[in-house]
């Protein structure tokens, strides 16, 4: 028998296994999450049952600190509100939550993202006659301004991660200063109501965080992987100097976590 | 404001003229109030506005019918069910829409402001984004910000900074007052009192924000029951101008406490919304290929429906296969 | 924000410092916060800065002992049962506390903004009055409009001419957010989860605008019974720092469910307030000659307290003389 | 027997019942009325048992269309929301039904009120060092600025009744523009939120209307009372031109209705 802290080994677990392990350990005991629809869920889940018994969460559509004994698919299921503390709509997630100042960790997802962090989920292309449209911003690009940390969950592919995404639909940690349209740090942008921003990004590969200067670089590599397949795997010019080791796989426990209480019926794990 | 009058579905779609401006209620694929909508297809509605918190496969089925002229929101998709919404990114492509991108939250700042009566609402969300890029304000761009329509305001958005604490640059959005809010709710009293289960969304917003209100109603139950617990409901009577009582109004989104999302059908239309042809086929099944919300019923069968049918503790099916296990 | 502490009362003023700012929960004579209130007088806190959506008997009680300095607000009395805030009045007349005059509404807004995180709310509200008379702005006068305490917004208000829409000004009102919210609740969770029955207030936000948050509640429930029903809750566990447990906690004010106001009791204290000596007798019988709320609960006696306990079903006392007949 | 919809003889009926009815006659059926505490609620509950079955009452701590079967002593009161359609609270009456837009009648009290209809509860005297504070202006001039109609229910005297109020608490026919100072209509002020005014002030000797110029003019005089007496009442220049004639008195069946259903407590009927 394996004891349930014991750490799985390669081919014991498949890579959106440890991709849900890897943004669960991401969540600290007690933190106030804001989670978006799909991965996020089945992550601050697993936080919960793991590492982080007293995170609790808000999904936008207005479930405040629900705990779903079914998995959600959307924030809007019904299942979010389960036992919830106050079940409410958007004007209380956005104004009465976010940015009355209560939320630590925003666990988001995105389609493309550059090296400061900035997401793209609207276009791809010239925003005048786009080639193809995505689903739009969502609540993505709000939890991301004023959660006091960021982490989003992805797929890595050459083409998401850019040098310079078509749209910045989320902020990274250098912006626009509009209407001028200077290029400026996060913290210039939000001046007095900065709170923090993206800290970690979660792929299928490895584990990237973001230096002083804001500027991407990865963490750890998941098993399997080296540092040059990852950066081979991005646009832009990534920083592998600073890699600290392999990312922890998942333990057995956290995988029958995932496969028995988070996600039995299948939605999102195979 | 007034008396609020029971009328058929048919009736209620024929308010809505040609170039209104809609909002609806619910977020992405909950209680959108879909037999309305597919109403509103049927009788061949066009050029509407459309301010949306948040799309779903509602806007979708007015997309592929191409009746939308502007869509103002943030999202649009199916969820888990159908990861974009087609109709409208296609529109987008083929420039045969406008579309006008604000955040979640700025939408939300613009129904809320428009049902406080206030001209805007401050947020300092999604600064720096491409959404404040002055060169994406596609309604400006159109000539339509000219202030010839009261329903478009002058400016997509202000930075504005304040003079009270010196906190700097936060941005104002515009109010959003629809000339039609169209509702679905699981509960209206017999008297117009509204209430819903479970998270509200945006719908008193929506109502409040809105000239008129159509609400398609799941049951219509007595007022006292729900003046029984006034803190749990979403709208007065004088708030509401239409009541169409109609069960299953919301399918195939789903209605918290009544019936679940039908993943399946909304996947079906996903996959049809892909292309012109395959969505008018669709339409011609179960838009215009049923008479009314009857035969709609009657050939998703008894044995779906009982399927989707909540839990009525839960809230939700647990009879429903949700995955692949 | 954090973890939550139960604490007592004794404690619980033992937080505030002289000069803090603080808001309460309740409306005129309801829900508010009174053995708590008390415990600051008899703890001899001063320079107090209230921020209050309208003020009531505790505003007197604070009043009388001299703890107030400033006092932003737009009402002070005692209902029926006393119609003036003699001691806040006073203290006006003979300038020993600075007013500051806003109407019912900007209140809301500004208590609202703060609650949002946002610097101000606009409103159209209350235009064209001497509460908006540049003249008459007391913290102004006072010198305290410099920048120096973050607590007080440079500009009292501010004509706003808006963009979007061309509607002409409307006023924005800068967001309060105190140092200290004194919440009285029904019931808090074992948890933290908050509930009120009845009308609101503001109690939601009152306690998302402070810093610090502390909650004297009528009884602590099973956590489970209040998230079973979540759209009645008012605030999360996370939003609360600090709860007492403390029946009558609200008396002579009323809390819906529990127990009716004191209107007698009220009376007596009104006719105290009209003078320093009066007031100061009434405080010794009333807060220095109990030593804590179960000599005081013991004062008040059981056939006082029997009368005013609130029917089960109406919320409401139904044994108490109200009236001449 | 004396028949219900009989008018009560002089003697049959006290000052304040007179006030009462005279106010709830104010009342249109329908109407959708934000009502303040005293002597407005027992006007509105008494219109909604005769001439204004249909009207609603919002109160402004949070009830929505309550329907109290014990008359509330404050608006605050839980026997406001008993049956209500919504409890909720101020940012819900104010925001989301005041300037929402709902209110076709504000049903108000008084202290001091000018020949333009601008009330004073905040202070006798200069407002830097007044010689006597009134409880301050509480919601009155919010719902004052912001119904289609406002009726003001108020005490007759020389004193009440002034050329200029002290401190204009809530807003009448003529005001100033802030910050100059400027004296202006009220239409001027309110510009694109105007929405209606002061329509009528009901004393215990008369019910006054306001002109084309928004001053205030004598409309009806309760019987018993001359119109001179009621203009010797006042301190500015009454207008007695366009009295229409004497106040209809109650009925006998109004009388019943407000001493057994409306107030058979006694609370705000002596």
């Amino acid at each position: 028998m394996t004891a349930k802290n014991e750490l799985c080994k390669p081919g014991e677990y498949k890579a959106i296994d440890l991709l849900a392990v890897a943004a669960a350990r991401e969540v600290n005991d007690g933190d106030i999450v804001f989670a978006g629809t799909g991965l996020p869920m089945l992550a601050i889940m697993l936080a919960q049952l793991t590492n982080a018994p007293n995170a609790v969460c808000i999904y936008e559509a207005g479930s405040i600190d629900g705990r779903p004994i079914d998995l959600p698919t959307s924030v809007g299921d019904a299942r979010c509100a389960y036992q919830g503390s106050i079940s409410a709509g958007l004007t209380e997630s956005f104004y009465g939550q976010l940015t009355c100042g209560y939320v630590d960790l925003g666990f988001l997802g995105g389609a493309e993202i550059d090296k400061y962090g900035n997401v793209n989920t609207t276009v791809v292309g010239d925003y005048a006659s786009p080639s193809k449209r995505f689903t739009g911003s969502g609540g993505n690009p709000d939890i991301n301004s004023y959660a006091r940390r960021t982490v989003f969950i992805m797929v890595q592919e050459k083409r998401r991660f850019k040098e310079n995404v078509d749209y910045i639909t989320s902020p990274g940690w250098r912006l626009k200063k509009w209407p001028s349209g200077e290029w400026a740090t996060r913290k210039e942008v939000y001046g007095k109501y900065y709170q923090g921003g993206p800290e970690a990004v979660i792929t299928n590969m490895g584990v990237f965080r973001f230096d002083e200067e804001g500027i991407m670089y990865l963490d750890t590599v998941h098993p399997g992987y080296t540092a040059e397949q990852v950066k081979d795997n991005c646009s832009f010019d990534l920083n592998i100097s600073r890699v600290t080791g392999e990312t922890k796989p998942p333990t057995y426990g956290e995988i029958e976590l995932l496969y028995t209480r988070v996600d039995p019926e299948g939605i999102f794990l195979p | 404001m007034g008396k609020i009058q029971t009328i058929t579905l048919q009736e209620a779609a024929g308010l809505i003229q040609d170039g209104d401006m809609l909002t609806f209620s619910g977020f992405t694929i909950w209680r959108r109030p879909m037999a309305l909508v597919y109403e509103l297809v049927r009788q061949g509605k066009k050029d509407l506005h459309l301010f949306e918190v948040n799309g779903g496969t509602h806007t979708e089925v007015l997309a592929g019918a191409g009746a939308i002229k502007i869509w103002e929101s943030c999202w649009v998709g199916h969820e888990l069910y159908g990861k974009l919404g087609e109709g409208v990114a296609r529109s987008q492509v083929e420039n045969t829409i406008i579309v006008e991108d604000y955040s979640h939250a700025h939408c939300v700042a613009r129904l809320l402001a428009g049902a406080y009566g206030l001209p805007f609402m401050p947020t300092p969300l999604s600064m720096g984004t491409d959404i404040l890029n002055p060169a994406y304000d596609n309604l400006k761009k159109a000539g339509l910000r000219d202030g010839s329509n009261p329903k478009i305001p002058k400016q997509k958005y202000l930075m504005y900074e304040e003079p009270f604490f010196d906190k700097g640059a936060l941005v104002l959005v515009p109010a959003v007052n629809a000339d039609w809010a169209l509702i679905y709710a699981s509960q209206v009293g017999s008297e117009g009192t509204v209430r819903v289960n479970a998270q509200t969304y945006t719908d008193p917003e929506a109502i409040k924000a809105a000239k008129k209100v159509i609400v398609i109603a799941e049951e219509i139950v007595p007022e006292t029951y729900l003046r029984d617990d006034p803190t749990k409901n979403l709208a007065a009577p004088y708030a509401i101008d239409y009541i169409v009582e109609l069960p299953w109004g919301a399918h195939p989104t789903g209605s918290q406490g009544y019936y679940d999302v039908d993943a399946d059908f909304i996947r079906q239309f996903y996959a049809a919304s892909k292309s012109k042809e395959k969505y008018d086929e669709w339409a011609q099944e179960w838009i215009f290929g049923v008479a009314n919300h009857d035969e709609y019923l009657e050939k998703l069968g008894v044995s779906k429906l009982e399927k989707l049918k909540a839990n009525t503790v839960l809230g939700y099916s647990t009879r429903m296969k949700r995955g692949s296990r």
